[in-house]
């Protein structure tokens, strides 16, 4: 790997995630948003080179939902900008690449939504092909439990094994006040709720949620400036693979693995295990093993600490879930993670995924130090 | 950008009404191979895929470049989706060409489609939204009010829209792609239904069905392909907010930035002699004459004289639109992509009947939203 | 049995797509829409700038600062352009034509979008003065179908300069 | 202050050739078919090219409506207007006999009987009921 550009997140700010927010617009939840993340970087608005926002239309319930976040943004002068359908970590990725093509060297990534709006089961249906797998009325929780129903047949890993993953989550989510989720639920407890779609219990699978969130992303130079401690991009990468989930192997991820092979190679790191923390965008208990397995992490390990701020099952705000698990590693890392710190934490992996069953992953490693010279 | 792009590839459909012979998968395939075969590539040689497409309404599919994926060769490669409204090919053009850039990657497939036919663009594109004022009577109802502004504030005359329709479709007559290519007259114009005034309905883009893909490439690539590349000398998108106090819809300030940032990055500093073609978004005719002026081509409130001195015509001093444009062709998701692409083969030399002779600099151009997303590049023969 | 599937195909899937939603207005919204029960059209104040947005906003987007200021302003104005609209639109039960015009209303910075009526089509102008015409007391609901369209006022017209440069 | 509105609108999405014949082969002839693909093996349904690299498919392969459960997933509360059923039912992905890929469907009855490995078979909707889609195999049933 040639030199690339150092690059770092230098600040986030996000809204509590909720399960609705009565009083505000998807924009006016944003606007807070971005003022304070500008603030805690001790910046103005002009300071930042490029501006880029992930949404989706048929979660926002209209077309062109994102043109009303222009307004809310400091689109004013006219700026460089981009809008990809993506969960805001994808985001972040092009803001990445753009540094290392040397056409902007700070840059703000929205993520956005207002999930209570609309039906997400009804709304990711239609992400399906509209030949074959739509028409059967398959959902995302569905296809999920498709996935992991494949996965226990064939690792063997039980109910109880899948509560136990739920029950870490949501004890560790307990800490984290920016989650929905703030009680914590021990295995016996989660085994007990009802089945949403067998083999997934309701208390395996998140509420539906809404936040709006922003991240700083500046190139060395920059980042000394704006963050006392900032959070170095040492690698990344991300991989898409058919949709067709009867034509993939679905007990296991092959875009996550050779995601995140690359973003490791990049970092310099022979393993996933060198690292100190794992943020991992899973849906259910399940794809949190299958991600496991691609990243050749043992799931039984303490080190990596997964997911310290409880993960998607504690929140899972659609376009924002991918931000906030880099949002956390950025907190884990620069201190500001409070009462749920990881000791003596300097690498990390937050991961982030789309469509159904893993579809999509991409996968960053960061760390508190500078990769290239 | 920190390293040489170019265009090594280009591909399109045909573009109708209604390609029915053909699934949303089949219809990007048929813009892919296109594209490739172009190129003289194939799917393993491409490092990453960037689509774009305007609302996923206009199909009735979330995300549909997810179970595209297969179908466009991206399995096990990155891929991103773009949308930033009617400039969305645009935009993803230059996304693409980030990647290349940065030096990561050596060869991407970029794409735009939209299939029309499957749904209705109308409905999908101005619903009437709870707690919004329910007037805005679709795209042309949208922007009419700042073509009668336009015409009020430059005088400009009434047969100007017309006369850009009937360019259109006699460039468009010459592109064997484009969807309208019936020649049209003056009179039948200003004869059209009048739809809203001052837009009449022989004025007015159509409905497509049509997909574009592009293959760019870093320098090295390039140089291996069978073909001359067109260079990508700059690229820029840009967009502004829309309740701005006396935020210019005629000619917004987002575009003017843009085209001065493409200008400035090209080294072009005498616009009217150094572009030979410019490929610009015009749905409505007016807007031709609104944007040479936002383009920076001629004065405020002079830019429908270059239309009625003829100027704007194939083998005039400034070729506008030679493929026929938005007027003849608007795929809305790929119509962004399609200037662009139709740039990058003037400079080419392979446009076919519809080349612009010795054209060596063009612009590609595309504007969304209220007016407010604007992207563009300029593409040269010579590296 | 065959050797092959038919060679004529099925030529379409249709899918009807169902999906509800459950919107919500924001406070910002919803104040103003409550307001034109009353007759009153509010706006929301920039706190750096002054200038004023109609309907409410949480933030100048120009200035980037909070507009959290609720000011009223009048239910008069200037036609600033306007189109006249002589096709159906897919949901919308409208006569036609009909004039669909920007509208800057005293004491805003920005226009909205309303219909004009009590005058031909043609006769529209811009620049030509312009009051609400109000559903009646006891039938307004709090929407924006309380106005029920725009008038014109029989004042002089505004010079263009103006308004050509706040459409 | 909110208000309910729901989208609703009617698509009709072309099939082109592929597409359009697999689905023809379900309405007219009751039969299943795939495409052989290069890496991939017999695909069914087939989407006219290979998912794994965009290339062109092979020819058409006939293959048998029964087949061996790869995934299971039980839907105790059907979602009005989105699932096929409005009582509970299950989704399976099957490999049907012939076949090197699985296609999703439904299975009906005795669904907490059905476990990934289980043997099933296609339940065809009667002639005046086949339109041409992937619900023309009305549902899965269990085979001892």
């Amino acid at each position: 790997m040639s030199s690339l550009r150092n690059v770092a997140i230098v600040g986030f700010a996000q809204l509590p995630v909720v399960a609705r927010d009565l009083h505000r617009t998807s924009p006016e939840m944003l606007y807070p948003v971005v003022r304070q993340a500008l603030a805690d970087c001790g910046v103005e608005r002009d300071a930042i080179d490029f501006q880029i926002a992930g949404s989706v239309d048929y979660m926002d319930g209209r077309p062109f939902g994102f043109v009303a976040a222009l307004d809310v943004m400091g689109s004013w002068p006219p700026r460089l900008d981009l809008h990809l359908e993506m969960d805001a970590s994808f985001c972040a990725y092009y803001a990445w690449l753009r540094m290392q093509a040397g056409d902007c060297d700070t840059a703000i990534v929205v993520g956005h939504g207002k999930t209570s709006e609309g039906d997400p089961r009804r709304v990711l249906n239609l992400q399906l092909d509209p030949y074959y797998q739509a028409p059967m009325g398959l959902d995302p929780v569905s296809t999920a439990a498709l996935q992991a129903s494949a996965y226990m047949a064939r690792s063997g890993v039980s109910d109880r094994d899948l509560a136990s993953v739920a029950a870490a989550n949501r004890t560790a989510g307990a800490r984290n006040p920016e989650n929905q989720l703030h009680t914590a639920a021990t295995p016996d407890e989660l085994l007990k709720t009802p089945w949403a779609v067998e083999p997934l219990r309701s208390g395996y699978l998140p509420p539906v949620g809404e936040t709006a969130t922003c991240m700083v992303l500046a190139a060395e130079g920059k980042a000394e400036s704006m963050c006392d401690r900032p959070v170095w991009i040492q690698g990344v990468d991300h991989r898409t693979e058919l949709q067709t989930i009867g034509a993939r192997d679905l007990t296991q991820s092959a875009s996550a693995r050779l995601a995140a092979e690359q973003a490791l190679a990049m970092a310099g790191l022979q393993t996933a295990s060198e690292v100190d923390v794992v943020e991992l965008f899973a849906l259910t208990p399940a794809e949190e093993l299958i991600l496991c397995d691609a990243l050749g992490l043992d799931a039984q390990a303490a080190r990596p600490v997964r997911n310290p701020s409880g993960g998607p099952l504690c929140g899972y705000p659609i376009m924002s879930t991918g931000a906030i698990r880099m949002a956390e590693i950025f907190r884990q890392l620069s201190g500001r993670a409070g009462a749920r710190a990881v000791p003596g934490a300097r690498r990390a992996i937050a991961h982030a995924t789309q469509g159904h069953c893993l579809q999509h992953n991409i996968i960053w490693v960061l760390g508190t130090d500078r990769r290239w010279a | 950008m920190k390293r040489p792009v170019a265009v090594v590839g280009v591909g399109q459909t045909q573009h109708s009404s209604r390609r029915a012979d053909v699934n949303i998968a089949g219809l990007v395939r048929e813009a892919v191979d296109r594209a490739l075969q172009d190129a003289g590539l194939e799917h393993t040689d491409i490092d990453a895929v960037i689509i774009g497409k305007a609302p996923d309404m206009l199909e009735g599919v979330a995300q549909p470049e997810q179970f595209l994926v297969g179908a466009v060769g991206a399995h096990m490669k990155p891929m991103l989706r773009v949308h930033t409204a009617g400039s969305v090919g645009a935009s993803t053009a230059l996304a693409a060409v980030t990647h290349v850039a940065s030096g990561l990657y050596e060869r991407v497939l970029t794409i735009a489609f939209e299939k029309q036919s499957e749904g209705n663009a109308m409905w999908a594109l101005s619903p009437n939204m709870p707690f919004m004022p329910p007037l805005v009577a679709g795209a042309g109802g949208f922007f009419a009010p700042y073509c009668r502004a336009y015409i009020q504030r430059s005088g400009c005359p009434a047969h100007i829209g017309a006369l850009t329709a009937v360019n259109a479709r006699a460039n468009a007559a010459k592109n064997e792609y484009a969807h309208l290519r019936e020649p049209l007259t003056v009179e039948d114009v200003l004869e059209s239904p009048m739809l809203w005034d001052p837009i009449r309905f022989g004025e007015t883009c159509p409905s497509s069905d049509g997909a574009i893909a592009l293959v760019l490439a870093s320098e090295a690539a390039a140089r291996k392909g069978p073909r001359r590349p067109a260079w990508i000398k700059s690229g820029a998108s840009y967009a502004e907010a829309m309740w701005v106090p006396g935020r210019d819809q005629v000619s917004p300030l987002a575009g003017r930035t843009c085209a001065k940032h493409v200008y400035d990055q090209a080294g072009i500093t005498d616009l009217w002699n150094q572009i030979d073609a410019a490929e610009i978004y015009v749905p409505f005719a007016w807007f031709e004459a609104m944007w040479l002026e936002n383009l920076g081509f001629c004065a405020e409130s002079d830019g429908w004289k270059i239309i009625e001195r003829g100027e704007q015509k194939l083998g005039a001093h400034l070729p506008i639109n030679p493929s026929g444009g938005v007027l003849a062709t608007n795929p809305i998701g790929a119509s962004g992509m399609i200037r662009f692409g139709e740039a990058a083969l003037q400079v080419m030399g392979r446009a076919g009947e519809h080349q612009v002779e010795g054209a060596k600099t063009a612009l590609g151009h595309a504007y969304g939203g209220g007016a407010q997303y604007f992207a563009m590049w300029i593409v040269a023969s010579d590296q | 049995m065959a050797n092959e599937p038919p060679r004529d195909p099925v030529k379409y899937v249709e899918t009807h797509v169902y999906l509800p939603y459950h919107y919500v207005a924001g406070d910002s919204r919803a104040g103003y829409l409550r307001a034109l029960k009353d007759k009153k059209i509010l706006g929301s104040k920039c706190s750096k700038t002054g200038k004023v947005f109609v309907p409410p906003v949480v933030n100048s987007p120009e200035s980037f600062a909070p507009a959290d200021e609720l000011v009223e302003v009048a239910d008069r104005g200037i036609v600033t352009t306007f189109c006249v609209v002589r096709i159906p639109v897919t949901g919308r039960d409208l006569q036609l034509p009909y004039v669909a015009a920007s509208v800057a209303l005293d004491g805003a910075s920005v226009s909205i979008f309303a219909p004009i009526q009590e005058c031909a089509p043609d006769a529209v102008r811009m620049g030509m003065r312009v009051e609400a015409v109000w559903k009646a007391d006891g039938e307004r609901e709090g929407s924006h179908e309380d106005i029920l369209y725009f008038r014109p006022t029989g004042e002089p017209d505004a010079p263009q300069d103006s308004y050509i440069h706040r459409l | 202050m909110e208000q309910a509105q729901t989208m609703e609108f009617p698509y009709k999405h072309s099939t082109g050739q592929t597409v359009g014949r697999f689905l023809a082969g379900l309405k007219e002839q009751k039969q299943i078919w795939g495409q052989r693909v290069a890496g991939l093996g017999v695909v069914v349904p087939p989407p006219g090219y290979s998912e794994v690299d965009g290339s062109e498919p092979g020819e058409w392969v006939a293959v048998k409506d029964t087949g061996v459960v790869t995934a299971v997933a039980v839907v105790r509360d059907p979602v009005d207007k989105l699932h096929p059923f409005s009582t509970p039912f299950a989704y399976i992905l099957v490999r049907l006999d012939g076949a090197d890929t699985a296609m999703a469907h439904v299975v009906k009855d005795d669904i907490h009987a059905v476990k990934v490995g289980s043997r099933v078979a296609a339940v065809w909707a009667p002639d005046e009921a086949r339109v041409g889609s992937m619900r023309d195999i009305a549902h899965f049933r269990l085979v001892p």
